[in-house]
């Protein structure tokens, strides 16, 4: 075991996936630049070259579609884009093209290529520097949509994206990179084995997030414990396919429920969470209405103020909690 | 705007009627080129009645009077090179001798099809016989080709990937990242737009101010040939070129194929009514171009290739295509749980 | 009164619009062609001229970006896409243009555009040629979402649309362009009045849909009044902002709650309408747990077969309605 | 890829370095540019030092070194016309003569900022002054300019857009698009490339496969100058000539002004680590080619404009950025409600 913090994880599945597999190969704006993407993929130009770690000209669509082209004809490209706001520019060949080739062209080809996307916010960046936009791709079928919330994770599922035989959307948070633990050596991972788990048990309420949300609702379960509530935290990881058995199994138990997510309220993932648990649950065995915890409906603002406003706190997760009652 | 009429005579339906020039090709090459011209034209006028006998619904974007253009190409590929192409496909898929039962089948909807059914005329795949998949969305197939192509620098085995796409597809963006990715990367990728002069009802006049797209490989730098696409001899010999360069490291190359559709948009019609400058007129002139006749005409004028030679070819092609049409006739429908089977690898889990 | 299909009422939609206001035009691929968005533009470039009616090149996000730019100068411009999927091209300027540019530079400027995306599906044209993703754009603070669901609200809506002082994502389905009724005469619309309405009053259980999935709702409730179940059928309208006051206050009356939508299910706008119910009706007034109709998690296929299996029908949602008990 | 280098002494750093050719603009316009250059000189210098001493956080793209394209455009411009700009706008904004303190306070995201404290250094709006957005995503306000041309265009008063956008933005298929679009409609827009030679940390020779971007207008048949944009004198005059062909109906004109920042991509540093060919020796040889040294030499060689008249310009230069900082420090924050009531006319309902 060794200590290993989130950004670095990153780095260190992208060296795993490109050493035991020569057709993997990293693409993306930033490759070469010191502090483009943090420090999670450090000089990973230097050790495996630049012909394996390509940096491109500002064309988000042409870079994806040719890594979706590599993908189709035997490689396994990891397609970084610094922020899932300029993503948007690619999302013809994300959601028109490598959601559906396997698909639409009878299941005998299949673009193994991950796009990764980072959530990269805060520092008064405002509203085209900001986005979380992982429900969009959560609700596209074809795609597998991972979001890491531990350092372990983010590295083992970076290798589970980069050994996926279906395309996958790797999102990871800036915020995170910091997050530190103790993992043990990197190992292959199947994509199909990542789904939700329970990161701290609890018998008052379930709540369910992804991410830097988790970090957030392990944050508020520590506040709440010292009024005495006990909450369950569930790290979801793979938003798509999504399966929530073990959260519904969880609100039985516990019998209330709250999603907290960095993204948009409306027809986003965690309204995704509050309807499967509404679905999934009969309504006799909930001691109250499940919530959720999103952003504002707002885009994101610049000024300090306003951004301390805009994003959800430790602090007013546990306040919501505790107006859910016990 | 000012439009500027770049490629003159290449555009004028009234000129380059006559019987091709047949250089030094042999003439066992060009009657391939005719057999493989008349299987698509004939193939493709089978999809034609399939449509109009409602056998099919799935739209289907003709190519008929544009089949010198993939002829031409595809004489210096071979299997291991990728080709990509979009809702016009159905000639890029046969020029690769790609199986004629398995694109009816796929018109047709049926599990035997190239696409098992799944995909219909416009999404079409072959990988065995080099065609590694069409796509409707306009544009969206040429990055897809440019990453074909970065796979084959990388596999550093000389093969090459191939796009071809419509003179509207260069109004799409995607196209001039894609041109300076494969440029900047040299990547060995041969894109083919075949110049049409059309995007559905729309002349390129309404659309460009040039009705010559090679301007922008010039801009990127990228080594072009305007050619007449209805001169398989002037693609191939461009094609051969290029496609050269490209294996040799010489990085990507662009043709840009005149042609003519004389059908519709979609559809089996020749909707002579839409479009502005497509006049009854017009169209008759293109077909006085007819890339079959102006090789035919060739080879019986200057290599004395008989009647009964395109004759023998013409009633193989029927049976050829009859026994296609029985099997894909008799072929099932994708079963059910392929609708969910086929979106993830394993299915759903 | 006149009867007006939903094609023809779109039609007029335009034609109230531009005549109305010299600074409305469209714009869009296809807009001198007699058949591309069907019936519902027929014509048009004859009575307002090509200056007015502008048929563009094949350059989706540039040609919504001109729009943006337009309507950010005083316009009203309607930009029509003929297919959602080829929209997705132009996301950038819809999602991180227009939806900001008010609230990003301080609440100024407004970019007035109508962007109108056709769902147009079935006819075994495939994966690329049927999405309805209007739950991408309900996720998305700036914009606002509407889907007609009948003849009378396509006219007026588009009408709201052009004179909305916010951007606008119009959404038709060609599948309802038959529908025919009664219209009173096109008048100016405030496009804060549009919201759910019931469509149809039942005691037994609540539908919420928008657009076709309330026809295929309307026909279901249809077929259950024989069983003797009264459905409640809302039309939902506007997917954003979303107001779910109307549905959850029927919610209380029924104890039952199916949402019903022609998009994926994950992340899409039923599960934000399943979300929404529970979150604001208390579980005890529940008699079962709300459910969702959507479409399967797949491409949309092409073969004849598959197609028919591939979309909610009356009948699929009636079996669901006698399944949830009564 | 073979690059070429087809700017040649443009972008040169060891030429031009001499006092500008005045020709025969007037000494009152050449001074009035010495000022508006200083400005946003000492401007930017400001707002670096307000990053530096964590009064703001926002990120800030300083364009120290090419202050002369801005203020040579603007010289052509009255509040009529529509200016666009990307995250690299400062000077785009200054040269307009738009409030100096509502950019200070936007940069340190106060209510009485340029957009209200809702945007920060990327996202400036002053349409009073014609300044009518900028946005950070590369590329996004092209299409934007061309439909301000096309509003322009239908208000028939002879006004024009502009938008300003940097050699990388070259790169997004956006720019492509929106040149056909604006040449088909013969829109009056003028696109302004500040082709600095870097996107971020990447050389243009390792992104394109020449160093000049004047080659996209010629593909799209727009006219086209291309510049040293560190000699206002030749910018106005490019500026001047497109402008008015832009205005009289001539359709879009595109300037490629050949410049270079001083300082990193973004933030107050040189960082002259990154960057393959930024070394601390060439960063010296384009300081060299300091636009405003360059007007001043010739002001004072060929016009005999004495040095106190600039220190005199200097001095008042200074009072006003020390006037608008106290001013900008002195406002509040936005309310809290605007998050929400900015998003929708009128707030959400
Ligand atoms: C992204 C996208 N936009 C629009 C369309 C609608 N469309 C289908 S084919 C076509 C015309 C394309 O013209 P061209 O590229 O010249 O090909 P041709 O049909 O002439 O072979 C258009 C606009 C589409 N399928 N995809
Ligand atoms: C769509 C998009 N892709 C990438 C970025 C990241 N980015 C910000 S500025 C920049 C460089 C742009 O270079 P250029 O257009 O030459 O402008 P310069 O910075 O040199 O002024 C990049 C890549 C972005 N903001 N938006
Ligand atoms: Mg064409
Ligand atoms: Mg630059």
């Amino acid at each position: 075991m060794t200590r290993l913090a989130y950004g670095d994880a990153i780095r260190e599945g992208f060296e795993y996936a490109m050493r035991r597999d020569p057709k993997c190969f990293a693409i993306g704006q930033g490759l070469w630049s010191p502090w483009y993407v943090g420090n999670s993929m450090k000089d990973l130009d230097k050790k495996f070259g630049k012909e394996r770690v390509i940096d491109t000209p500002v064309s988000e669509l042409a870079t994806t579609g040719a890594a979706v082209g590599a993908a189709l004809n035997g490689y396994h490209p990891i397609v970084v884009h610094p922020r899932m706001d300029f993503m948007i520019l690619a999302a013809d060949q994300i959601v028109n093209q490598a959601a559906k080739w396997r698909h639409m062209l009878g299941g005998r080809v299949s673009p193994t290529v991950t796009i990764r996307g980072i959530v990269n916010r805060g520092g008064e960046q405002g509203a085209q520097h900001s986005q979380a936009l992982h429900s969009w791709y959560a609700h596209v079928p074809g795609l597998r949509v991972l979001m890491p919330a531990t350092a372990a994770d983010a590295r083992d599922m970076l290798i589970a994206a980069a050994q996926s035989p279906d395309p996958v959307m790797y999102i990871d948070d800036r915020w995170c990179y910091d997050l530190a633990e103790e993992v043990a050596p990197a190992a292959d991972v199947d994509i199909r084995s990542i789904k939700p788990v329970i990161r701290r048990e609890g018998s008052d309420l379930t709540i369910a997030a992804a991410s830097y949300s988790v970090a957030l609702s392990l944050a508020a379960a520590e506040l709440l414990e010292k009024d005495g509530v006990a909450c369950e935290v569930i790290d979801v990881r793979a938003l798509n396919p999504f399966d929530p058995a073990l959260i519904r199994e969880s609100v039985e138990r516990t019998g209330r429920f709250l999603a907290v997510d960095g993204g948009w309220s409306t027809c986003g993932f965690a309204a995704e969470l509050v309807a499967s648990v509404a679905e999934g649950v009969s309504p006799a065995k909930l001691k109250g209405a499940p919530a959720r915890i999103t952003l504002p409906d707002a885009p994101a603002p610049t000024s300090a103020p306003l951004e301390k406003a805009y994003y959800p706190t430790a602090e007013l997760i546990a306040e919501r909690v505790r107006q859910m009652g016990r | 705007m000012q439009f500027e009429d770049k490629l003159g005579y290449l555009a004028d339906p009234r000129q380059l009627t006559e019987a091709l020039d047949l250089k030094n090709a042999s003439t066992d090459a060009l009657v391939a080129f005719y057999r493989d011209m008349v299987l698509i034209r004939r193939t493709e006028e089978t999809i034609a009645e399939l449509y109009t006998a409602k056998e099919t619904k799935t739209p289907v974007h003709l190519g008929i009077g544009q089949e010198a253009v993939a002829v031409g190409v595809s004489a210096h590929l071979n299997s291991g090179d990728r080709v990509y192409s979009g809702h016009r496909g159905h000639s890029h898929y046969l020029a690769l001798h790609a199986p004629l039962t398995a694109i009816l089948a796929e018109v047709m909807g049926r599990a035997t099809g190239a696409s098992r059914g799944m995909g219909g005329s416009m999404h079409l795949f072959a990988p065995e016989s080099g065609f590694h998949g069409s796509v409707p969305i306009v544009g969206a197939t040429i990055p897809i080709a440019v990453g074909a192509g970065l796979a084959c620098k990388m596999d550093g085995k000389g093969q090459v990937a191939v796009c071809y796409f419509g003179d509207g597809a260069c109004e799409e963006g995607v196209l001039h990242e894609s041109l300076n990715f494969a440029r900047v990367m040299d990547l060995p990728v041969l894109f083919v737009c075949e110049n049409n002069l059309y995007s559905s009802h729309l002349d390129i006049h309404l659309r460009q101010p040039s009705n010559s797209v090679a301007r922008f490989a010039e801009a990127h730098r990228i080594e072009s040939r305007v050619i007449d696409g209805n001169d398989v001899v002037a693609v191939s010999e461009a094609a051969a070129d290029l496609i050269e360069g490209a294996r040799n490291g010489g990085g990507p190359g662009f043709v840009e194929a005149v042609t003519f559709r004389w059908l519709g948009h979609v559809g089996p019609n020749a909707d002579i009514d839409v479009g502005v400058r497509r006049s009854p007129e017009e169209l008759k002139q293109w077909k006085e171009r007819d890339p079959v006749r102006r090789l035919t005409d060739a080879l019986k004028e200057a290599r004395g290739v008989d009647q009964s030679r395109f004759a023998e070819i013409d009633a193989e092609i029927e049976t050829e295509i009859a026994d296609a049409l029985e099997a894909a006739r008799g072929s099932d429908f994708p079963a059910g749980n392929v609708l969910i089977d086929y979106v993830y690898a394993g299915g759903r889990s």
